[in-house]
């Protein structure tokens, strides 16, 4: 037993799984569900394309929250400076070019993220939760207070996209801005899981569990986290400039507790630490509160409130989370 | 020849309470020694202050005649100074491929990289190959950590280690917790040691110790006692005292 | 000179007020380590009940208080054996899901019970009107709070610091498997402590109702404020809570009499400047 | 699969066959959050109309189709209506509590061919967006300009102004401020403070301070109005003879029960007041309690949503039922008639609506409860906010 080892010691070690199948086959999946969505709710792009926004929000925190265990509900200031960053630049410098403005969203996002890394990563638990909130509403209020550049709480309107590569309008139908939607969520998506499966995505898994240990090994933990909250921020900026792109219209709700909260809810539904995890719990989690709220205006909030309180008792690591368990038992036990 | 480790005058005390009482020890490149000492003799504080976990009082850290004592924990481990844990710290949902591959890109500087698998990056994954065979990891190399026994998470605590391409490395109790039937592997793995490596073991398994190192040094209430031989160590009456008199009466010879 | 004090005065009811309110948060997070978001949504049950007895049923004053601390605590004890008691020691994200969802539940329940408009706490007519300081004038009711949170800081402090079942839940709290084999029910005494933290809740609820109006938002609108004062003292020391709020008091009153424009600002950037320089709160019990 | 296509197949089928019989009209608005209760008078206002005016206009029927944006986020809200346009084929949209909900949906107007009928939101530049807007609201600077001249005449030359930070309470202070200085009145101080403030105590030591005569304020309907009251009289500046000044928001009827004898005395101007005497207020005011359920609730953006029906009735009659917004807009350019709130009309430059503004001191009615009593008209008031934009 011994000796085979040490025979087979100097042998390369083959590496025990493919990434690229699974890779295209999660963009298939991706791909599928825009062909499914477009076709079970033609008359419904907007609201589709909002969701897809919301998903690049969810992506982000899951980055930083189920990548690298940072608390925080505050995350709508990645996604918020990101849309006004898109905003501003088409309102105020004539950038009306869509990918130029979601251009200005990463780079708005990514600002933005660098600032909230460097004051969130300075506690954990609890106090990183409150430096967060403290972050989330000055962001706001400085928003607010910017009144001549963000529009203050009338909201920044007023932005008018160029045509996508000049030929393809925003129009009512939604159909361009659905299309330009499905694409960025598909490239992020794809760049997301190259980058949580890269060197760095493992370091930083590794500092989710134990910072010291990383420390030990020679790693900057908080190097490294800033870096993933500027990525993180970077996403966030594309679904920000998605949306001031797809809207034509930034509000201050854009940079609120509010979407904040609403965001971490959707990604802990989902399951945190998965791509689609976030995904899935954006998408449930939006449909969700549309049908309701559609059905009965008046008292949805009741019926979101159970639905999250049903997530935590029967699938405790969330929706995608928990099936994914379970069928990997099932393959287990099938073994 | 040039010591490759050094400390000196090391003091550090909590609250009035000397835990680290002027201790000063040398190593050379190759040098196998044991630091003992009874329970409470300081030996983790005295880890923690060499790997910068812990600022001294007073007293210096040097790395290959270069002092590190203002060098943060993690510059330490870039210029070769690596410990092990008492207590293995590895991460639950990893493999060991990816553990040592992790070390072996944080050693090049390139853990950073947000690109590529490490699976396919044929340098690493050689690499790793060498050194998990070493061990006699190879099987379980693509099962997630938790699910291997604990006697094999202390020999991949090891091969991170050795990723790391140390100069000096601390050993915190390498076979604490493992069951008897897999000392072994460890023993084998501790003697397979690079011999240009400084080797600084904290133990308390004396049979390991006489076996490892060729030099003991025993700590007792925050002071080195004995620093000789491991035939020595034991006729030693002060060493005998801390171990078998009262914790009192060794202070006070002290 | 005159305005300092009198900014002082502000202060001091308005972090006492804060106190009273966001203290039983305290006890679930820090004690408890349960990240209890629907805290306001249980001072909002209290500040219903109170105002339905004393509106509706035309119950004094003091007995509206008892009726909302028992009748909150009556409505917690389901909420807590069922929901609650799922998700202690679990991950802070899960706690954060599920009080999310039971505030939610709440609000919808109160809105549809209760309809959306304001409902106040007829004051007794000893509480009403304004007492004159000499230099200015205060609400009576604002010297009420301040006397509720002070002895509730005392009461509190007393029974955490000083009793057996403070040493318990205490000992609960540090080691649950040491607590248990010594022969502690956690189980019981996370349930007292819950009822404590609930009953706190619907007294400052109700006590805090003038400067916070009850209606069915209060749960969410005010969630954030009570987070940051807790988390600012240290979840789960009262000491550390109470010099949060009067901190936090004294910086938010100052700022709006200085410059009220800038408002937010001044409180949430001390906020953060509080949190990095004390980043285990002003007086932590937390590890 | 081909279950999912057959689902699909059946969702377009369905959604194409929902266009055929009635007119429908697509309201947006806070149906749940904070606001529901301003929500809730839009329906109230909405279905009064409907019960005294028929469900048919012609031989079509109405059909009011609801959607909910709790807080102001007009990238939903933008959802929402281009959903509603779309998908439920509406003809119409109305509703709109919020500016930048309101603002977020007019650039669909034009190529959706609909109008817009803005039943709250009171910024002044939202009928400039498109000209397919027409408001059947107010707007703070139609408010607010006149209780400039009420505090002139009450013999306040001093007075400081105390506004919510944020578009709305901007718009107040300037009206405000332009129309005290023409009176020949002086803002000494102007003060904005952030929506989220809970404890007015320092701001009312700031009034007290700046040694003015009066105080003009504006805060939005809900739970802060209380808290502001309460404080300016616990901190006795009531009982200092500090003036109080304010535009209707602060006394809107919903509040008054919770607000109580603290608001006694208080005056304001307002577009509508509950208690307005007229035959058409009182035939509205029951129609609406009926609908409300709970007659306390009802509040001002009933009256701008059952006048916001009224219009669109208006243009459905004049287009006979035809998709075609421009004409259907042209139709209610100069539209005059006898609202439960006065008279009114549609101005045909700025499509806003043209109305009187009324005094109001807050009283005790005989059965105990507290009204608006109206006290002074001031007759035919356009909005000065619009000469103020350009």
């Amino acid at each position: 037993m011994t000796t085979a080892t040490t025979n087979q010691a100097e042998a390369p070690l083959l590496s025990g799984r493919h990434g690229l199948g699974r890779d295209l086959a999660a963009l298939a999946v991706i791909l599928v569900l825009a062909v499914i969505g477009y076709l079970l709710f033609p008359n419904n792009l907007a609201l589709l394309t909002r969701i897809m926004a919301i998903a690049l929000l969810v992506l982000s925190l899951d980055l930083v929250t189920g990548y690298c265990g940072v608390a925080t509900l505050g995350h709508a200031a990645l996604f918020g400076s990101g849309a006004y960053a898109a905003g501003i630049a088409a309102v105020h410098f004539g950038i009306t070019d869509p990918l130029l403005m979601v251009a200005a969203g990463i780079i708005g996002g990514a600002l933005a993220g660098l600032v909230c890394g460097v004051v969130i990563l300075r506690a954990h638990g609890l106090p990183q939760l409150v430096l967060s909130i403290a972050l989330i509403h000055l962001f706001h209020e400085f928003a607010n207070k910017a009144s001549s550049w963000t529009g203050g709480s009338d909201g920044l309107a007023g932005i008018a996209p160029d045509p996508l590569f000049g030929i393809f309008a925003y129009d009512l139908w939604g159909r361009t801005a659905y299309v330009f939607a499905v694409v960025l969520l598909a490239i992020v998506f794809m760049f997301l899981r190259l980058v949580v499966r890269s060197p760095f995505g493992m370091l930083c898994r590794g500092i989710k569990e134990d910072p010291i240990r990383i420390q030990a090994m020679g790693g900057s933990p908080t190097i490294a986290l800033l870096k993933m909250y500027v990525i993180s921020g970077a996403v966030a900026g594309v679904g920000g400039a998605l949306n001031a792109v797809s809207t034509q219209v930034v509000g201050l709700d854009s940079l609120s507790f509010t979407l904040s909260a609403e965001s971490l809810v959707m990604l802990v539904l989902g399951g945190t630490g998965s791509l689609f995890g976030a995904v899935t719990g954006t998408i449930v989690f939006m449909l969700f509160e549309d049908l309701v709220s559609a059905a009965n205006p008046f008292h949805w909030l009741t019926m979101v409130g159970a639905l999250l309180i049903a997530v935590v008792l029967f699938a405790p690591k969330g929706l995608y989370g928990t099936v994914a368990e379970v069928l990997a038992r099932r393959r287990g036990a099938g073994r | 020849m040039s010591a490759i480790f050094e400390v000196r005058n090391l003091k550090r005390s909590f609250g009035g309470l000397a835990v680290t009482n002027d201790v000063s020890l040398s190593m050379a490149p190759g040098d196998r020694v044991a630091l003992i000492g009874p329970n409470g003799a300081g030996k983790t504080t005295f880890v923690n202050l060499v790997t910068g976990n812990l600022e001294p009082d007073a007293g210096e850290v040097r790395i290959g005649g270069e002092s590190v004592t203002n060098v943060n924990a993690i510059d330490r481990v870039r210029r070769g100074l690596v410990r092990s844990f008492q207590v293995t710290r590895l991460f639950q949902d990893m493999t060991p491929a990816e553990h040592v591959a992790l070390a072996i890109l944080q050693r090049d500087g390139r853990a950073g990289r947000m690109f590529g698998n490490f699976l396919s990056m044929p340098g690493v994954m050689a690499e790793v190959g060498v050194l998990i065979g070493k061990l006699g990891l190879r099987d379980l190399a693509h099962r997630p950590v938790r699910e291997i026994a604990y006697g094999q998470q202390r020999l991949l605590e090891i091969a991170m280690a050795l990723a790391l391409k140390p100069r000096v490395l601390l050993l915190d109790e390498p076979a604490a917790g493992v069951p008897q039937s897999d000392t072994g592997r460890i023993e084998r793995a501790l003697a397979d040691l690079p011999d240009d490596l400084a080797v600084l073991m904290i133990e308390h398994d004396m049979d390991l110790v006489f076996r490892f190192a060729k030099r003991v040094i025993v700590l007792a209430a925050g002071t080195v006692i004995f620093d000789g031989s491991p035939a020595d160590v034991t006729k030693d009456p002060r060493v005998r005292e801390a171990y078998l008199g009262s914790y009192a009466d060794a202070s006070s010879a002290a | 000179m005159q305005t300092i004090f009198s900014i002082a005065v502000d202060a001091l009811a308005y972090g006492m007020v804060l106190f009273v309110i966001s203290i039983g948060l305290s006890v679930t997070l820090g004690l408890m380590r349960v990240v209890n978001l629907a805290h306001g949504a249980f001072a909002m049950i209290g500040g219903y009940i109170a105002s339905y007895a004393a509106r509706d049923l035309g119950v004094g004053y003091g007995l509206a208080v008892l009726i909302a601390v028992f009748g909150t605590i009556v409505i917690a004890i389901p909420i807590e054996r069922l929901l609650y008691r799922r998700i202690y020691g679990r991950p802070e994200l899960t706690q954060v899901l599920m009080t999310i969802g039971i505030t939610f539940c709440i609000i919808g329940i109160a809105n549809y019970v209760f309809g959306p408009t304001l409902k106040t706490i007829p004051l007794p007519p000893s509480l009403q009107g304004s007492a004159d300081l000499g230099f200015r004038s205060i609400a009576v009711h604002r010297i009420f709070a301040i006397v509720c949170g002070l002895c509730v800081a005392a009461a509190l402090w007393y029974a955490i610091e000083r009793t057996a079942f403070g040493v318990r839940l205490r000992a609960a709290v540090d080691d649950a498997a040491m607590a248990a084999a010594l022969g502690v029910r956690t189980e019981v005494i996370y349930a007292v402590s819950f009822a404590v933290a609930v009953g706190l809740a619907a007294f400052g609820g109700v006590v805090g109702a003038e400067l916070l109006p009850v209606e069915p938002y209060y749960a969410l609108r005010y969630m954030v404020t009570f987070l940051v004062v807790v988390s600012v003292g240290g979840a789960g020391s009262i000491p550390g809570a109470l010099a949060a709020c009067l901190l936090l008091g004294g910086i938010d009153t100052t700022g709006r009499y200085l410059m009220p424009e800038f408002g937010e600002f001044f409180f949430y950037l001390a906020v953060i400047a509080i949190v990095c320089v004390f980043p285990r709160g002003l007086a932590g019990r937390m590890k | 699969m081909r279950r999912i296509i057959l689902a699909a197949l059946a969702a377009l089928v369905t959604s194409a066959a929902a266009h055929a019989d009635a007119i429908k009209v697509g309201v947006v608005g806070p149906f749940s959050g904070p606001f529901a209760l301003q929500g809730k008078n839009f329906k109230a206002g909405i279905d009064a109309y409907m019960a005294l005016s028929g469900v048919k206009v012609g031989e079509d029927d109405i059909e009011i189709i609801y959607r909910d944006v709790p807080q102001a986020d007009p990238a939903q809200s933008k959802a929402l209506a281009q959903e509603l346009v779309v998908k439920e084929g509406v003809q119409y949209l109305a509703g709109f509590y919020f500016t930048p909900d309101a603002m977020a949906v007019t650039p669909l107007l034009e190529q959706a061919n609909v109008p817009l009928v803005i039943m709250n939101a009171a910024t002044s530049a939202i009928v400039t967006k498109s000209p397919l807007v027409v408001r059947t609201s107010f707007t703070l600077w139609q408010t607010s300009t006149p209780i400039a001249k009420v505090a002139r005449e009450a013999g306040v030359s001093k007075i400081i102004s105390v506004v919510s930070d944020y578009g709305p309470g901007i718009d107040a202070e300037n009206a405000f401020k332009t129309g005290f200085e023409a009176v020949g009145g002086q803002v000494v101080e102007a003060i904005r403070m952030p929506l989220s403030t809970n404890d007015f105590s320092p701001i009312m030591q700031r009034i007290k301070d700046s040694g003015a005569e009066g105080v003009f304020a504006f805060l939005p309907s809900g739970p802060t109005t209380l808290g502001f009251v309460k404080a300016f009289n616990e901190n006795g500046l009531k009982d200092g003879g500090v003036k109080f000044f304010a535009p209707g928001d602060l006394t809107q009827e919903s509040d008054l029960p919770a607000l109580g004898d603290a608001a006694l005395g208080l005056q304001t101007t307002f577009h509508y007041s509950v208690s307005h005497d007229s035959p058409e207020n009182k035939a509205f005011v029951e129609a609406a309690a009926k609908a409300i359920g709970n007659p306390t609730e009802l509040s001002f953006p009933s009256v701008g949503a059952y006048d916001g029906m009224h219009v669109i009735y208006k243009m459905i009659e004049a287009t006979g039922g035809e998709q075609n917004a421009q004409k259907a807009v042209d139709a209610v350019k100069g539209l005059s008639w006898t609202s439960p709130r006065g008279p009114v009309s549609i101005d045909p430059e700025s499509r806003h609506i043209t109305q009187n503004i009324y005094l109001r001191e807050v009283s005790k009615a005989d059965d105990g409860t507290y009204y608006n009593k109206e006290i002074q008209t001031f007759e035919k008031q356009g909005d000065p906010g619009l000469a103020a934009l350009k």
